[in-house]
């Protein structure tokens, strides 16, 4: 079945997310689809999967112009989205997500899971997607939640599958299985398009791409005769230097030491096993490890959001174990948080406010139990020019900022304090090459004043591209650990110890 | 006439003293006027909102006490009365009414301990304060009364004067609450309950109704209820009537004959401003010989010679 | 599929501290009770308490439960007092607010023998009211229920009470105890479709949706007592459903009268909240319903109707809710009275959230303010020392205890309250 | 870090703000006045329909508008109504903005109440510059910690403030009544639940009396706005309003910005709860003269409709405080005029929040008159 759009056209109020897009999918073939954040891919993929209706254009399958209504109509038509942010309900099981919205019943509209569980499993089987039909997903690591997604599309014998941005949250192996069962399907006679950011892996996996910028297609091409740097230029409309130019420097005096440490999860199970390890001056340390290992438990311990159950953190020399997070800033440490929206900032409070959420208090900006907001206003906007974030005004709400100016605002925030530590968690998800690479630049340059970095990332490149010396966590355990002062070690190797096996 | 917060319909103090206030104008001519109360803090601004258009100013219910009182000093030549207070010392322009309920809740008492059958009664209140557990306490006396003049052993559940306890619905709204405390009396063997909680006496009838009245019997309070909730009229074995009509009327005809002056006016069994009413439907229950001796103690608490204080 | 290791492989020392805050609180707590049924009840208790289980004029009557009072505090006691060392001690895990539980409910008992003692009450009178007591609040409870676990938040439960308690009274005095029941259901629904119009069409603020509401029928059915029913008593005098028997069930002991000697009402609360049960966790539209309350972006990407379905679950919310305030009047007093149902749609609110969002839950805990409530007026019967405004107050802080105690933090549907934007 | 005071241009634009655009003026202006109109009308269809002839309905509404404005002692009225709308109302915004759903303002009102008259009779002794704020300031207290108590719970079980607030307002009553019955505060004498008086030297004094006796307006109004002055500083300028703020908007980013959540609750319920205190306090020491069972007469409860309809925002609940009044003083008037039952108002008040709540709606019942569109 071969889908075409024709110059669709997408508004929201004044923004125009997508302007007269063309683009043609063909059945057995993978349409890699490239674009900065805010390019407007999400926006005109949720166009053809029935979510959103265009304003001008139209859509047309097998030659014949469709109308969706809404999504049931498009899945109906045999179009399938996986989204960028999981459409899944957290508290149901894997089975109840697959079949929701299409549900087998017996009588009584009694639901028939019996029946749906066999055809998860078999599915599974058919494409390589094993997952247990009865798992909760919040219970789910995000790459397992991943296969769920694909699933659910399968199980409703989607022709056009539309992944955005899949790869975002797998580590180098599950992205390569992802591949294969990618592979799988276009050799199914499915037609594909994938979302990403990622160069190198669009010109992996894709067979045909095309570049989005500022909602319109900007080039069209085959991967063989595209580079990952011309495809660089067209997505931001401007030569950009993919490598970092790090140099070796050497550590100074220890920054950060943990000793034995103990986290446990709510749910008081373990979540970081004994873990010692130490930071110093001017050294950048890489966490890597997959999703639910407990990096993120460890990073909250040493930031003071989650208490150890045992075991010491000692800062410059001085016992922190049982510090307060407001204490723990003030002595400086900076914490780049895992989910931006959902730690990292407050959507309804305006870029100024965000730029101070946790400096508010100090003596710069407080005086006599009040803020001086003509002077934190100042410092915002400051700060604002200097991280280059895009807006008209300090005084916008942070939501509506794009994913990657948001970030900057939240590295802003963090790096432009006094800090002697950087704890930064996933700081580019999602991020665009222009982001990426400015946000790197940032790190490298604090890890240059001196400052002990701790990043900790699910996207390896990431890790190895930044790192000095890199761990890597399995089961609360730090299972290995890697000198990458002088060249980055064998991504291979790293990526075989995340998965628990020995390097 | 400024009512309490239960309402003009209450089926209760407030409608009754309206009452009165309607047979003064069919009888003497008058022109009447009524403003409900909402919650306390409207009590004040109700009165001052009927001050100056009207000769007499008839407050009801003892809550409404001092915002008469602050409005009767204010406007020393404006005549009140209010239904259930006193004051002492008196106030010139204010005449109060109150009412000897013991004695007629002794009758009462005596009335239902002679009819039971399960020789267990039952009462509960609205909240635990004085101008209630009068009615109780009567109730309660007119029990033992009978209990040492027959030899009896009726017992009263719900209020024990001596420990001062009881059962309180501790509002005078809910009348679901009505219904549910009489069911926990009749539970426990009651045939017959006093609730003294105002309107929320109408659920207690409400189940007397379901229940059938050889199950369970209700006596009504400050109405004849009998009259003024006719459609549960047939429950109700008898009441303890305020005759706040008799009081009011008698208020707003001295007020006109100009013979009014500030004080207290008791009601008593004596003069009729308390009595319980007539047994209507129940008559026929109620056995001859205890209406006689009925008759005989409302002599004796009239002259004296039976304390109804318990003493 | 998690990938987080298991229990077993943490140290001891990790696992106590953690284990342990909790149950050493929960420890003290019940050691606590302990002391109290020990040295406040133990000393001036003598003689039997005597729970009857049938009334003088009954058909047969059923032997009565003879609680022999001293040794039954002791005892009592001395169970607390084991559980809370046990607690305190080596407690932990799951166990714990089962453990809290067992405790609270001995202590009641305790308190129950110990103002008995030497006297006798029904036991069966005080089930049957803890039952007929709990039915409004179930209801508002299901209510609330059912909105919210489309994501739809209901502080109108109170309001829809008052608005079929009103039309049960009216209509039903008019054409009778059946079509008032009916049009009762009606108008709560229409209250519930009208909460829905404003927060999912108008996306108006849910919380100030349903305060509007409340603030709005309790206007209107005031207006209309005080300028209508005062002059025309007739429109005030519905019928009453009565209670009937189920045969056979009816005769069990105890349990018979509670569950099989009531009213079309308390019927009508356990049949709905087993169908809300069944529906909402077995059948395809719960399944959907649910989705749409905790992720309405997703149920729609699958071409679930977010703002359908939303109207349908609050309108029935409403209709439930309608019917639990006809019983008001039309399954209690017959007449109408202005805010008669003095505050138990926020009641029905709590117990919703007390049980979880889950009918079952919210039943349960309507029952546990129906008991709490009848147990106060026992307990005024049986004239203990203490004062009846603090015996009143029993049932809400029963409440207040068990939600601090045993809930903690319970989880919403995650949309609850939240508008949904398509675009 | 210093930040060097001579910006350059780039920063300087990003310090402009935008001019409150026509959006802003017909949120804040007429769509009210829309509201007010509309729900006046539908008012009216109700009477109507209760076969209130027209006459009638056009009396009572002079009457309401009488009773509101038309004089100065319906200015007095409307203002003393309002007064403790206002004070328990900030409290509740208050809440709100910090994430908190407070329906306790009632049983805070009666603690602040029953403590500002104890301590207005114990104390009697004193003169009136002391005693009067000591009152208050007891009033305060009480109010302030009967709501921690909600706090404290959430934030050490995490048990619902929405119940808990519930259940204490419930207690609160029958609080009330009992301590009413104890020697000490029962007023001697005298039989009925009813207080001791507060001594003169403890009332907010009548501002107009030397006008005329019956005009009741208070020293109330100067407690109202501090309050919402206190209140606006609190929420806008202030650290720990800030703090308020973040955590009600996005808890888990105050979490990790190093602020206490817990601590947070507990202060941001006192500080809602010393307000409503404040109102019951103003009542007794104002209007009332002693307290009586329920003399909160469910103002706790207007004022979550109050301060709901204000945005949660103070100046906006002072003038939705200051509407409620006026139709409370005017619904009076009404009922003395025209007989008709002042629970007409409480379907008006309903109505009129409805119409300022969901602008959508009043823009759906009159297009014109609106810029066409943009619909946030
Ligand atoms: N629902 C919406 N309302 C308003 N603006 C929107 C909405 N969705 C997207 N936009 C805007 O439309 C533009 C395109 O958004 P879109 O999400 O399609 O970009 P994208 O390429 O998917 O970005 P990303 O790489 O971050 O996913 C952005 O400017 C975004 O701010
Ligand atoms: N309290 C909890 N109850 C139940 N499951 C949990 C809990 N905390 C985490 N999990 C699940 O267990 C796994 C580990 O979670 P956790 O977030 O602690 O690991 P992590 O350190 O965050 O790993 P990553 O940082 O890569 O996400 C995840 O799948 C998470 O969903
Ligand atoms: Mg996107
Ligand atoms: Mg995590």
């Amino acid at each position: 079945m071969q889908v075409e759009l024709r110059g669709l056209t997408k508004r929201f109020g004044p923004v125009v997310a997508n302007r007269a897009v063309d683009l043609v999918l063909k059945p057995g073939e993978v349409l890699g689809l490239l674009g900065e954040n805010g390019a407007g891919k999400s926006t005109l993929m949720n166009m053809l999967c029935g979510l959103y209706t265009p304003d001008e254009g139209e859509i047309l399958i097998d030659g014949q112009p469709v109308h969706f209504k809404g999504p049931g109509e498009a899945i109906a038509a045999g179009i399938g989205m996986v989204h960028q942010h999981f459409m899944l309900v957290p508290v149901f099981s894997v089975v109840e997500n697959v079949v929701l919205g299409i549900e087998p019943t017996k009588r009584l509209d009694f639901l028939d899971l019996a029946k749906a569980r066999e055809q998860v499993r078999e599915i599974g089987r058919q494409y390589g997607l094993e997952v247990d039909p009865d798992a909760l997903i919040e219970s789910l690591p995000v790459g397992v939640q991943q296969r769920v997604e694909i699933i659910k599309v399968l199980f409703r014998s989607a022709d056009v599958l539309i992944l955005d941005e899949p790869t975002a949250v797998l580590t180098p192996q599950e992205v390569q299985e992802f591949f294969e069962i990618v592979r799988s399907l276009r050799d199914d006679g499915k037609a594909i398009v994938f979302i990403t950011h990622k160069l190198n892996e669009i010109l992996e996996i894709a067979d045909r791409i095309s570049v989005l910028r500022n909602g319109e297609i900007v080039g069209e091409g085959d991967p063989a005769d595209l580079t990952k740097e011309t495809l660089a230029e067209m997505m931001v409309g401007r030569p950009v230097s993919l490598s970092l130019g790090k140099t070796a420097r050497a550590p100074g005096e220890t920054i950060l030491d943990v000793r034995n440490l103990v986290v446990l999860r709510d749910d008081d199970r373990m979540a970081v096993d004994n873990i010692s390890l130490s930071i110093h001056s001017g050294e950048i340390v890489g966490l890597a490890g997959v999703q639910g290992n407990g990096q993120s438990a460890l990073i909250e311990a040493i930031t003071g959001l989650r208490q150890a159950a045992s075991g010491t953190v000692t800062y410059l020399g001085e016992d922190i174990t049982g510090v307060s997070v407001r204490k723990r800033h003030r002595m400086g440490i900076a914490h780049i948080p895992e989910d931006r929206l959902r730690s990292g900032l407050i959507a309804d409070f305006t870029i100024a406010e965000n730029m101070v959420l946790d400096t508010y208090y100090d003596d710069r900006f407080a005086q006599a139990g009040q803020v001086v907001w003509t002077r934190a206003e100042r410092w915002a906007a400051k700060a604002a020019s200097e991280f280059d974030i895009r807006t008209p005004s300090v005084f916008l709400k942070a939501g509506n900022l794009s994913g990657g100016n948001q970030q900057k605002l939240i590295v802003a925030r963090e790096l432009s304090r006094e800090t002697k530590l950087v704890v930064a968690a996933q700081p580019t998800r999602g991020l665009d090459v222009g982001s990426i690479e400015y946000i790197h630049r940032r790190l490298l340059a604090a890890r240059d004043e001196g400052d002990g970095i701790l990043i900790m990332s699910s996207e390896l490149d990431e890790i190895l591209a930044l790192s000095d010396r890199i761990l890597v966590m399995f089961k609360g355990r730090i299972v290995a650990e890697f000198d990458a002062r002088e060249a980055p070690p064998d991504k291979s190797a790293v990526g075989l110890s995340m998965a628990g096996m020995a390097a | 006439q400024v009512t309490d917060t239960g309402g003009i319909d209450d089926n209760s103090f407030n409608q009754t003293a309206w009452k009165g206030v309607q047979d003064a104008e069919a009888e003497l001519g008058i022109e009447a006027r009524f403003l409900e109360s909402q919650a306390e803090t409207d009590y004040e601004a109700n009165i001052n909102s009927l001050l100056g258009d009207c000769d007499l100013m008839v407050t009801v219910g003892f809550l409404l006490g001092d915002a008469t009182q602050k409005a009767a000093q204010a406007n020393p030549d404006q005549k009140f009365s209010i239904v259930d207070f006193s004051y002492d010392p008196a106030i010139p322009n204010v005449l109060g009414q109150v009412y000897a309920t013991d004695e007629a809740a002794f009758l009462a008492g005596y009335l239902a301990a002679g009819m039971t059958e399960t020789g267990i009664l039952g009462t509960f209140g609205g909240i635990n304060i004085p101008p209630v557990t009068i009615f109780m306490d009567g109730f309660h006396r007119g029990v033992t009364y009978h209990n040492a003049e027959k030899g009896t052993d009726v017992t009263v559940l719900g209020w024990d004067p001596d420990v001062g306890e009881g059962l309180f619905t501790n509002n005078f709204e809910s009348l679901d609450d009505g219904r549910a405390f009489a069911q926990n009396l009749y539970d426990e063997g009651a045939d017959i309950v006093l609730p003294v909680a105002g309107p929320v006496g109408l659920g207690s009838a409400a189940l007397a109704d379901e229940l059938g009245t050889d199950q369970l019997k209700i006596i009504g309070v400050d109405a004849d209820l009998f009259l003024t909730d006719p459609e549960k009229g047939h429950v109700y074995l008898t009441s303890i009537t305020k005759r706040m009509d008799a009081t009011v009327l008698e208020v707003i005809r001295r007020a006109q004959e100009g013979t009014f002056e500030g004080g207290v006016i008791v009601g008593q069994l004596e003069n009729g401003g308390v009595d319980i009413a007539p047994f209507h439907d129940m008559d026929a229950l109620v056995p001859q010989d205890l209406k006689d001796e009925l008759a005989e103690i409302r002599q004796g608490i009239i002259d004296g010679t039976i304390p109804v204080d318990g003493s | 599929m998690t990938t987080s290791p298991d229990v077993s492989v943490m140290p001891q020392t990790a696992v106590a501290t953690a284990w342990r805050r909790r149950s050493r609180i929960y420890g003290i707590v019940l050691i606590g009770l302990a002391l109290l049924v020990a040295f406040i009840f133990g000393p001036d208790v003598d003689g039997d308490a005597t729970f009857r289980l049938s009334r003088p004029k009954d058909p047969f009557a059923l032997p009565n439960l003879v609680v022999p009072a001293a040794p039954f505090t002791y005892i009592a006691a001395a169970l607390l007092a084991f559980l809370g060392a046990r607690e305190f001690l080596r407690g932990g895990g799951r166990w714990s607010s089962i453990a809290l539980g067992v405790g609270l409910a001995i202590a009641v008992v305790a308190l129950l023998v110990w103002a008995t003692a030497g006297k006798s009450f029904s036991l069966t009178g005080m089930l049957q009211a803890t039952m007929v007591r709990a039915v409004p609040i179930a209801l508002g409870g299901l209510a609330g229920v059912l909105c919210e676990r489309v994501g739809v938040v209901n502080i109108a439960i109170e309001g829809m009470l008052l608005a079929g308690a009103f039309t049960g009274a009216l209509v039903g005095s008019l054409l009778g105890g059946w079509m008032g029941l009916l049009t009762a259901v009606i108008i709560g629904g229409a209250f519930g479709f009208m909460l829905a119009a404003l927060v999912v069409t108008y996306r108006m603020d849910q919380i100030i949706a349903g305060v509007v509401i409340n603030l709005f029928v309790l206007g209107l059915t005031s207006y209309v007592s005080s300028q209508v029913f005062a002059e025309y008593r007739s429109l005030n005098d519905a019928p009453v459903f009565r209670a009937f028997k189920i045969p056979i069930l009816s005769d069990i002991p105890v349990i018979g009268p509670m569950l099989f000697n009531q009213n079309i009402f308390v019927y009508g609360a356990l049949i709905l909240v087993a169908i809300a049960t069944y529906y909402l966790f077995y059948t395809r539209n719960g399944l959907r319903a649910r989705a749409v309350g905790e992720h309405p972006r997703a149920a729609d990407t699958l071409g679930i109707n977010v703002y359908r379905t939303r109207y349908i679950h609050v309108t029935l919310g409403g209709m439930v809710a309608g019917f639990g305030g006809a019983w008001f009047t039309l399954g209690s007093v017959g007449r109408f009275d202005e805010n008669m149902t003095g505050g138990r749609g926020y009641i029905g609110l709590a117990a919703m959230i007390f049980g979880r969002w889950h009918p079952v839950g919210a039943l349960l805990a309507a029952l546990v303010f129906g008991f709490a409530d009848s147990l106060q007026q026992k307990l005024a019967l049986l004239q203990t020392p203490i004062p009846s405004e603090f015996l009143a107050m029993f049932p809400y802080i029963a409440t207040i205890v068990v939600v601090a105690g045993l809930i903690g933090r319970a989880r919403a549907p995650a949309a609850d309250g939240k508008p949904y934007i398509k675009e | 870090m210093t930040l060097n005071e001579n910006l350059d241009t780039a920063t300087a634009k990003l310090l402009e703000r935008a001019a409150p655009g026509r959006a802003e003026f017909e949120d804040l202006v007429v769509v009210p006045l829309f509201a007010v109109a509309v729900a006046l009308a539908l008012g009216a269809l109700t009477m109507l329909a209760t076969n209130v002839d027209l006459a009638t309905i056009g009396r009572s509404y002079v009457a309401l508008l009488q009773g509101s404005v038309g004089s100065l002692s319906a200015l007095s009225e409307t203002l003393t109504a309002a007064a403790p709308l206002v004070l328990a109302g900030l409290g509740l915004a208050l809440g709100f903005r910090a994430g908190l759903f407070n329906i306790g303002a009632e049983g805070q009102i009666l603690m602040g109440g029953m403590a500002a008259v104890i301590t207005g009779f114990s104390l009697a002794g004193l003169p009136f510059p002391i005693l009067l704020p000591l009152c208050l300031l007891a009033g305060a207290l009480a109010g302030a910690a009967y709501a921690s108590i909600a706090g404290i719970l959430k934030a050490a079980t995490g048990a619902h403030e929405v119940i808990s607030t519930i259940m204490l307002n419930l207690i609160s009553y029958r609080l009330v009544d009992y301590l009413l019955r104890l020697p000490f505060i029962q007023k001697e004498g005298r039989a009925d639940p009813i207080s001791k008086s507060v001594p003169p030297n403890a009332e907010l004094p009548r501002l107009l009396d030397w006008l005329d006796p019956n005009l009741r307006v208070h020293g109330g109004v100067f407690l109202v706005i501090a309050a919402v002055i206190f209140a606006y500083w609190l929420l806008f300028r202030s650290k720990i309003g800030f703090e308020f703020r973040a955590s009600g908007a996005n808890p888990d980013a105050a979490r990790y910005a190093g602020m206490k959540a817990g601590l947070i609750i507990v202060i941001a319920m006192a500080t809602a709860g010393a307000l409503a205190g404040l109102a019951g306090a103003n009542q007794v020491l104002g209007v009332l003269g002693r307290t009586s069972p329920g003399f909160s007469a469910g103002i706790g409860f207007d004022a979550i409709a109050v301060a709901l309809l204000g945005r949660s925002h103070p100046v906006g609940v002072l003038f939705a405080g200051l509407l409620f009044g006026a139709l409370e003083a005017g619904g009076r008037q009404m009922q003395v005029d025209a007989g008709v039952s002042i629970d007409l108002i409480g379907i008006i008040q309903a109505l009129i929040i409805v119409f300022i709540a969901a602008p959508i709606l009043v823009r759906a019942i009159f297009p014109w008159g609106f810029r066409r569109g943009e619909q946030k």
